[in-house]
């Protein structure tokens, strides 16, 4: 087969995987809700424009807050939020787990030992704990913050995935010969081990994805998110600190989780579905 | 040229290497220019470690590797750079040697890149082209290719054309063509043979007996990281007289006799043989002399060109 | 296989309920409902001390229902009530004479004599107390016979000492002779002995328990008992936990803050608040704008003015509490020391939402927008950045910050709003690092002496440590000269008062180092779906305040649970 | 007769269509035969075995017949060959390293596969053991997990479980192509033993070493791009081929003795065809050195002495030489 | 097999070791001082207030060197003493996460193990056929995609606030004492109910899709294969599967396990049950760092604990470390 072929069967599958499309639409579409929301409203997220309390109208879509923010308007911040931080502390958790793990999976020995070491142990330690102390004892708090935190300690399960690739990658021939060509480590890595990995770098990077989001919305919730911004999380906070559950305003709290739940869903199910098209092995199911 | 001496590879196993595995022990030949040498062994007896030391794709625990009389494992930067223009090897899985998603031809540039940074593009090409020729292959054919599209015997020829790109005079021939397919390894065999007409040295690594008779000189048989028997490759393919060696013959599957005259031509020569040397449990003859079970047998010259690493060669046979 | 894993999980369930069971084992039994008051809104913890002089965090009640005071005093109508004391007097300038009440008792059963209050107060002389202060200018105190006592003092400090009599809880001699410095000041003083209606009955992780205290004295000597055989005080774990319980009956008291309360009032719950309609709530205590001056360009007043003129207290009444709250006057005096407040004062120098005066003040001052970015830059020419903060997660105040800053941003002051955590805005504040911050730290008290002292607090350097007020760093000799003045006037002479107080105003509302917002509330939210009888505004029923915090079961809350009776 | 083999295809279902992996397989063993099946990589073999007892998607029944003791083989239908498999017809796989449970105990492992086959355990364990021993395992393995045992044990243990129940067809696919030549040489003889026993009445040998087979089989099918090319008894075959692949096959391979210098073996230029498309009639013509204009056409598989067959139209046509 | 147990042993020290040192580092170099805290609650007169922070800076040996105050720390430590909370002085920090214990052990253990041995199931139960994978999966997917305050929220809402059918509040009723009678059993259950649902809901559905991946590969493996040339029945297969898809669901129930209390936390914030996870947060509200190191080292010591356990019972289960013949699984 050739590659061309390859790469059109890739195609063909990718364009034929229920999982796959179902999960990229979804994304996509809350994506483009990020992108063209605040748009779609003429409020500010934190503006009180209305009395407090409304039910969803044609006016205020997902009604208002106790103390009268439009809910939508907020959803849609929160929306770009959410994104935001699962970008960054998705992409600096997949980062930091890329360069452990190469640097693991490639040096091998002493090197491999102490970093496999102390990711067992950041695995250990119940990170987002960890997270909430440091995070409490921030004064002001950004998005940029709490993604770097996310990234931080994320990172620990995607470096030994990859330093097993890497591992493996590394005893291949061409590996060899390209350090026979007096080619230096990091260039080794970069050109010759890390191309053959991109497929399965983007399937950590979903799952890294996915999981910034989620651990953003717990942060948010327990009020140790942005200080000095609106995000899903923060949303269902607020819900909660004002009485909207006991006020029956589910039109407050039910959509930032449903935002969150049907993103990350459709972050894992375009995983699962990508993961078919890239191994052979799980089409046949 | 290229010379081992007490060479010994030791891994380390477990948390901080607790554990030491021996995969080389004090191995010790030289190749001389022109030659083939065939570095016979099964599975685990380091055939392979020592291809690699050769190449500094691993380093050595112990013993000396020299390459024109300068330690190899003294060379660093540029030198060790140099050294990779004269010493080159091929492996044993010709895909696993090409990054998949990268064509074939891709091996020529990065050696371009890293050794000839100078030469301009076109002349480049061109010398690709030789080489290609050199090694039986139709540029028109194998180029602007995936490794996919070629086949596993292009493919060995590919990274033969790509060592003689440089001023290679040393190669290491891993199992070459222990992946290939029957009616094309003998090509490649071939043309390893034919590099020997240009003055180039070859270790030729292999765990079958009949190729290795096919093109070398001189053998090196290997159990367990140990030499146990080395010399002319016609001496020691007419009297094995190291018993591991003996056996090999004995198991070979051979197309022209089966493995009953096989066994009985070697036991009407058999001599008396006992080893306390890495053989020495599965030595058939095996305590009749108490020495070779402390001692390890010297690699002795048992005639001119010949030698043996075991203590009761001369012994009767029972 | 399966079988031997499903036996243990079995047996990890069994383990683990029996765990739970043993966390806090004391005895069982539930409540009979038509006797139990359920309250909540003071603790939100865990209980952790029963001690009467650790003022922050003792139990709910520790103070009033277990231990008591000298005095009850009522705001409302600024009555002193005897209690523990049967009366108390001045005798001369500097000695006040103390009658304490006969016939009071221990709950084990020994008699109150004013040798127990004598050792009280002389507590504070060893140990590191919050009546140790006291005795800067309390020289002794003379004890003669078993139910009298004279105070001998330096200096009389009037107000403060007034202040005193309600707010110092009495504990028996008896008990805390033998403690030392230690125990007395941090110590659990686990099984309280008091005086009061309530007994120590039990606790665990979420709830203290109070039992009736059949021996009171107060049922002889007074002819009052408290209605509820129990007092659940449930700790709060938020507000919506607090809103669900009392809407659903499960909670007679609370005094939370629970928004949209307003809206729910005409929902058919059986919701009841001192007022029925606006502000709903009495008011507790003054929000005011802490301005660090500082800095610039706070440290001008006609910056400060501007900004005064800027801010909509009404939106943020409106809006952020849904009217449960009501704008504070200029002077930030609350409702009860309104005869305090000199009208003519605020007429002239008072502010009030004004945008149009704001900016007037401005360019008037020569805050221009030189830069164009819609902001007033300083007459220096340098930019303005200010950020008011709040600690994160008080939602009501970060909503109000973000009106204030959005206000201000409206006249051309460049306002942001922050909300650092608690931690970082108390050290902002306590070290005067932050530009803008909301504060209301001086609770309702007998005296406006109390709120002076607390705006006008002299002793800058020690702030961090004394907390005692004037985060804002004013600093005016005459001023704190005032202050002091004033609490050496009698509580009797009114006319005194007043005529020191309207000279702080003056001050006050000249320099205006604090901008008062509105009056936080007593939030007090009751049930009568159990229990009725509840304090109102209404004529005919008690005015008494409905609060369980620290310190309001001496301000009449007490005698809110005698006129209670079960449904 | 014990497998009769009558025009068997089997294609590959891939995207790009149906790749063409064995065409036309008509050939028998007799009882007692070990038959070697030899060709290079791709040829169909392994394709051809997993067809006649695990014939599942992607691979497709096309047509053809498959009679083992004359009984039809329902290769097509996976559930009814359920009660073939391991009962009458049994396979040593290449994988047989890999091929044992690795988290059960091989004796259990053991008993719940015969459990579930319905076979009597009781009565069936002794023979186990009494086949270790054969195999020089001790009965200890039985207590044991996988990976507790070398790779040669391993290999022996498949051996004796595939062959349990006396199947009248074990197909040994490539199962010494990954052992050095001393336990190739075991494993080889093990098989002579186990058919010189009667466990298993005929073996089919897989292999792409001819040398392999030239010890042991009696008779040697070499296969070409999914199609038989010739199929006779050892001795013909290696001796004396009459197919033009056969022959060169033969001649490339080195034999001890012989080296470079003195006599310079050479290969089969090109490569075999792609089977999605594969070319018409003889798909050796482009290697072939001594392609006749005929060979556009199909050449069919015949007998041209005793049991000796070759689809070659140098053989079967009209000027057929020796 | 021991060294596969020294090796892990000496992973759990320095963890704890590590952890414990950043525990205690942390907090001191934040900024604020939690005794200025304390005072700003305790609402002291100014000038008592002066005597009392000196007092506290003292009683809280925060006026030593930080070394000290690090080696006292570990020192104490081991003599059981986490301190003196501050948001509930003057009880001592261990006292007060004792009591908050049982709740958890009483949530999280059921929610943990139960919902690891249904998702399990059921993931296998999905991946028994493309239809039922189809209809079955996302289910999973869904849920594992949950945010646990989020699920949490919508139970207490649907059943304790529309339905009213269960309570969402507290560990038992308000009017009760713990005690050991029916009623308060009863109520302890009716409490427990829609934070373990909740819990267990969540974690469900990442055991199911994990398992339903884990037995896709382990039916294409070399020995299902095997099996299927023997004509061994599906069921057999499928358990073979299971039982071996199972090992790698126990490593990944030890690396969840870091999330699952962070999980916790916030569902026993959503239902205001008293465990660890609450104190944590009223902790982080107080700045009761004393207690935060407190909760976060009894979280840790759990964790390492429960990971000890599942490392022992992968021993007893996987052969393959048990042979000791691999060093790194």
């Amino acid at each position: 087969m050739t590659q061309q072929k390859k790469r059109r069967e890739f195609a063909y599958f990718a364009l034929r995987n229920n999982k796959l499309r179902i999960g990229v639409a979804i994304v996509f579409l809350f994506m483009v809700l990020a992108l063209v929301g605040p748009w779609l409203t003429h409020y500010k997220p934190r503006e009180f424009v209305a009395p407090g309390a409304q039910h969803p109208s044609s006016q205020f879509w997902m009604g208002t807050t106790s103390l009268g923010e439009d809910v939508f308007t907020q959803f849609v911040y929160g929306l770009r939020a959410t994104f935001i931080v699962g970008l960054l502390g998705g992409g600096l958790g997949t980062l930091i787990g890329i360069l452990i793990g190469f640097v693991a999976g490639y040096r091998g020995g002493m090197v491999d030992e102490l970093l496999n070491m102390f990711t067992n142990i950041v695995l250990v330690i119940p990170s987002l704990v960890v997270l909430l102390i440091i995070a409490a004892y921030l004064e002001v708090r950004g998005f940029l913050f709490e993604s770097l935190f996310i990234g931080f300690f994320a990172w620990p399960w995607a470096a030994r995935a990859i330093r097993a690739q890497t591992f493996s990658l590394r005893s291949r021939e061409f590996v060899d010969l390209a350090r026979l060509s007096g080619m230096k480590p990091l260039r080794t890595i970069v050109t010759e081990i890390a191309p053959n990995m991109m497929s399965y770098l983007l399937l950590v990077f979903i799952l890294q994805f996915g999981g910034a989001i989620l651990t953003a919305a717990t942060l948010d919730f327990i009020g140790l998110g942005p200080t000095n911004a609106v995000s899903l999380g923060l949303m269902m906070n607020n819900a909660v600190i004002w009485g909207a559950l006991i006020l029956g305003m589910w039109w407050w709290f039910i959509p930032p989780g449903l935002a969150i739940t049907a993103i990350v869903g459709a972050l894992y199910v375009t995983n699962v579905g990508l993961d078919e098209v890239f191994n052979p092995k799980l089409r046949e199911m | 040229m290229l010379k081992l001496d007490e060479v010994s590879k030791v891994y380390k196993v477990g948390t901080f290497g607790g554990r030491a595995l021996r995969a080389v022990q004090d191995v010790s030949f030289d190749v001389q220019d022109g030659e083939v040498v065939s570095l016979i062994g099964e599975s685990g007896s380091g055939k392979s470690t020592i291809g690699k030391m050769i190449l500094r794709l691993i380093s050595t625990s112990s013993g000396v590797i020299s390459f024109d009389g300068v330690d190899v494992s003294s060379l660093r930067g540029g030198a060790r750079k140099e050294y990779y223009r004269k010493v080159q090897g091929v492996f044993q899985d010709p895909f696993s040697s090409f990054n998949p998603i990268f064509k074939a031809d891709r091996v020529f540039r990065i050696v371009g890149q890293q050794f000839f940074p100078e030469t301009a593009a076109r002349k480049w090409d061109e010398k690709v082209e030789s080489s290609l020729h050199a090694v039986g292959l139709n540029p028109e054919h194998v180029l602007d290719k995936f490794p996919h599209q070629l086949s596993g015997g292009q493919l060995q020829r590919f990274l033969i054309a790509r060592a003689l790109l440089l001023d290679i005079r040393f190669l290491v021939a891993d199992e070459i063509i222990s992946m290939l397919d029957a009616s094309t390894r003998i090509d490649v065999l071939n043309l390893l043979a034919d590099l020997k007409a240009r003055g180039l040295s070859v270790l030729f690594i292999t765990h079958d007996l009949s190729l290795g008779y096919y093109i070398s000189e001189r053998a090196v048989i290997l159990y367990q990281g140990s030499v146990v028997e080395m010399g002319s490759t016609e001496r020691i393919y007419d009297n094995p007289l190291h018993p591991y060696t003996r056996m090999l013959m004995a198991s070979v599957p051979r197309l022209d006799k089966k493995w009953e005259q096989v066994e009985s031509e070697l036991r009407t020569r058999r001599n008396e043989l006992s080893t306390g040397c890495v053989y020495y449990s599965r030595c058939g003859m095996a305590g009749k002399d108490g020495g070779c079970r402390t001692e390890k047998p010297a690699l002795i010259e048992v005639e001119s060109d010949h030698f043996v690493a075991c203590g009761c060669c001369d012994q009767e046979c029972p | 296989m399966w079988s031997r894993t499903r036996l243990v999980l079995c047996m990890l369930l069994a383990v683990s309920v029996i765990l739970g069971l043993t966390g806090g084992l004391v005895l069982g039994q539930a409540f009979p409902r038509n006797e139990t008051l359920y309250t909540g809104g003071k603790q939100w913890g865990p209980v952790s001390n029963w001690n009467p002089f650790m003022a922050g965090n003792q139990a709910m009640g520790t103070i009033g229902l277990c231990y008591e005071t000298l005095f009850l005093y009522d705001p409302l109508t600024d009555q002193f009530i005897p209690w523990l004391a049967e009366s108390g007097k001045w005798l001369s300038s500097t000695v006040y004479e103390l009658k304490v009440r006969q016939g009071v008792k221990w709950s084990d059963g020994q008699p109150l004599t004013a040798a127990d209050v004598k050792f009280t107060f002389d507590l504070g002389k060893t140990a590191a107390l919050n009546i140790t202060s006291l005795w800067d200018w309390l020289d002794n105190i003379v004890q003669v016979g078993d139910y009298y006592l004279e105070f001998h003092f330096k200096q009389a400090l009037y107000q403060e000492w007034a202040n005193n009599l309600y707010n110092i809880a009495i504990v028996p001699q008896h008990i805390w002779a033998s403690r030392n410095a230690t125990t007395v000041s941090t110590g659990a003083n686990e099984n309280p002995i008091g005086s009061g209606p309530y007994l120590f009955f039990a606790v665990d992780q979420v709830k203290m328990v109070w039992v009736r205290n059949d021996n009171w004295w107060a049922k002889t000597a007074l002819g009052k008992s408290v209605a509820p055989k129990y007092i659940v005080d449930l700790v709060n774990t938020s507000n919506e936990n607090s809103l669900g319980l009392v809407l659903q009956g499960q909670e007679d008291l609370n005094n939370n803050y629970l928004p949209g309360i307003s809206t729910l009032l005409l929902g058919g719950y059986a919701l009841h608040t001192y007022f029925p309609g606006a502000p709903y709530h009495l008011a507790a205590n003054t929000a005011w704008l802490d301005i660090n001056l500082q800095k610039k360009p706070m440290g001008d007043v006609n910056f400060r003015k501007a900004l005064a003129y800027a801010i909509n207290v009404a939106d943020i009444v409106s809006r952020d509490y849904g009217n449960m709250v009501q704008a504070a006057n200029a002077t930030g005096l609350l409702p009860t020391w309104d005869k305090y407040v000199d009208q003519a004062v605020i007429n002239s120098l008072g502010t009030s939402y004004d945008p149009v005066k704001a900016k007037q003040t401005l360019t008037a001052a020569g805050y221009k927008d030189v830069n164009g970015d819609g902001f007033v830059e300083a007459p220096d020419g340098s930019k303005i950045a200010l950020k008011i903060i709040v600690p994160n997660g008080w939602s009501d105040w970060m909503a109000a910050i973000q009106i204030i800053s959005s206000n201000a941003q409206a006249v051309g002051i460049n306002v942001q709003p922050n909300y650092p955590d608690f931690n970082g805005y108390l050290d902002a504040r306590l070290n005067g690092t932050f530009d803008l911050a909301i504060d209301n730290q001086q609770q309702i008290s007998n005296t406006p002496w109390s709120y002076y002292h607390f705006i006008f607090y002299d002793k800058l350097a020690d702030i961090p440590s004394t907390q005692g007020g004037n985060y804002g760093r004013y600093n005016n000799p005459t001023a704190f000269a005032l202050v002091s003045q004033l609490d050496k006037v009698p509580t009797s002479d009114l006319a005194g008062m007043k005529a020191v107080i309207s000279q702080i105003q003056t001050i006050q509302l000249t320099d205006l180092p604090i901008i008062p917002l509105w009056y936080n509330g007593m939030w007090a939210q009751m049930s009568t779906a159990y229990w009725t009888g509840w304090p109102s505004s209404a004529d005919g029923d008690a005015h008494y305040l409905p609060v369980t915090w620290n310190g309001y079961w001496n301000m009449t809350s007490i005698l809110m649970l005698c006129n209670l009776t079960a449904k | 007769m014990s497998l009769q083999v009558d025009d068997l295809t089997l294609y590959y279902q891939t995207l790009h269509g149906d790749v063409k992996a064995l065409e036309g397989a008509t050939f028998s063993v007799a009882d007692g035969e070990i038959m070697g099946l030899a060709g290079e990589s791709g040829c169909g073999k392994s394709t051809l075995a997993n067809g006649l007892i695990l014939l599942k998607p992607p691979m497709r029944f096309v047509h053809g017949s498959v009679r083992l003791d004359d009984e039809e083989l329902p290769v097509w239908d996976t559930d009814r060959m359920d009660a073939f498999r391991f009962r009458r017809i049994s396979i040593v796989p290449q994988y047989a390293m890999n091929a044992l449970n690795p988290t059960r105990k091989i004796g259990k492992m053991t008993v719940e596969l015969l459990r579930s086959r319905k076979v009597d355990v009781r009565s069936t364990l002794p023979e186990l053991e009494r086949r270790l021993d054969l195999v020089g395992l001790s009965h200890e393995v039985l207590g044991m997990y996988p990976i507790e045992l070398s790779g040669g044990m391993k290999q022996r243990m498949v051996m004796v479980l595939s062959t349990l129940l006396d199947p009248s067809l074990l197909m040994a696919d490539e199962i010494t192509s990954a052992l050095d030549v001393s336990t190739q040489k075991a494993v080889a003889r093990m098989l002579v033993e186990f058919r010189d026993r009667r466990f298993v009445k005929s073996l089919m040998v897989i292999t792409h070493d001819l040398s392999i087979l030239n010890q042991i089989a009696d008779s040697i099918l070499i296969m070409y791009a999914g199609r038989l090319a010739e199929k006779g008894s050892t001795d013909r075959i290696i001796n004396a081929p009459r197919h033009p692949y056969t022959r060169l096959l033969i001649a490339s391979l080195p034999k001890v003795g012989v080296r470079h210098r003195q006599t310079r073996l050479t290969g089969i230029p090109g490569s075999p065809p792609f089977l999605l498309h594969p070319p018409v009639g003889c798909r050796f013509r482009e290697r072939c050195p001594a392609a006749l204009p005929e060979c556009g056409e199909e050449p069919p598989f015949v007998e041209i002495e005793k049991g000796h067959y070759v689809a070659c139209w140098r053989e079967s046509g009209t000027d057929a030489e020796a | 097999m021991s060294k596969y147990f020294r090796r892990k042993l000496f992973i759990y020290v320095l963890t704890f070791f590590l952890a414990v040192t950043i525990d205690w580092l942390i907090p001191r170099f934040m900024p604020g001082n939690p005794i200025q805290v304390l005072i700003a609650r305790a609402n002291l007169k100014a000038e008592s207030a002066k005597v009392v922070y000196s007092y506290y800076m003292r009683a809280f040996g925060l006026d030593v060197p930080i070394w000290n105050q690090y080696a006292n720390f570990w020192n104490a430590l081991f003599h059981g003493d986490f301190g003196t909370s501050l948001w509930l002085f003057p009880q001592p920090v261990i006292k007060i996460i004792l009591r908050a214990v049982p709740y958890d052990i009483l949530l999280l253990l059921p929610a943990i193990l139960l919902s690891w041995f249904a998702g399990n199931k059921f993931g296998a139960f999905a991946a028994r056929s493309k239809w039922l994978d189809n209809t079955v999966s996302p289910l999973g997917y869904v849920l594992t995609a949950t945010p646990y305050m989020w699920l949490g929220m919508l139970l207490a809402w649907t059943f304790g606030i529309v339905l009213r059918v269960l309570p969402f509040s507290g560990a038992y009723s308000y009017a009760l004492m713990p005690t050991l009678s029916w009623i308060f059993i009863w109520s302890l259950l009716e409490h427990w109910i829609l934070p373990f649902v909740s819990l267990f809901m969540v974690m469900f559905g990442g055991w199911a899709i994990g398992m339903r991946n884990m037995i896709i590969y382990e039916l294409e493996a070399d020995y299902s294969h095997y099996l299927e040339t023997l004509g061994a029945p599906r069921r057999l297969i499928r358990r073979y599967a299971f039982r071996n898809a199972l090992l790698p669901q126990i490593t990944g129930l030890a690396l969840q396990l870091g999330v699952i209390v962070a999980g916790a936390l916030v569902t026993e914030i959503v239902f205001s049950y008293p465990g660890i996870g609450y104190l944590i947060l009223q902790a982080i509200q107080n700045h009761d760092y004393f207690l935060l190191q407190g909760c976060f080292l009894f979280v840790i010591i759990g964790v390492l604990l429960a990971n000890l356990a599942i490392d022992v019972t992968y021993v007893l289960v996987d052969p393959r470390t048990r042979t000791g013949m691999q060093g790194e699984r």
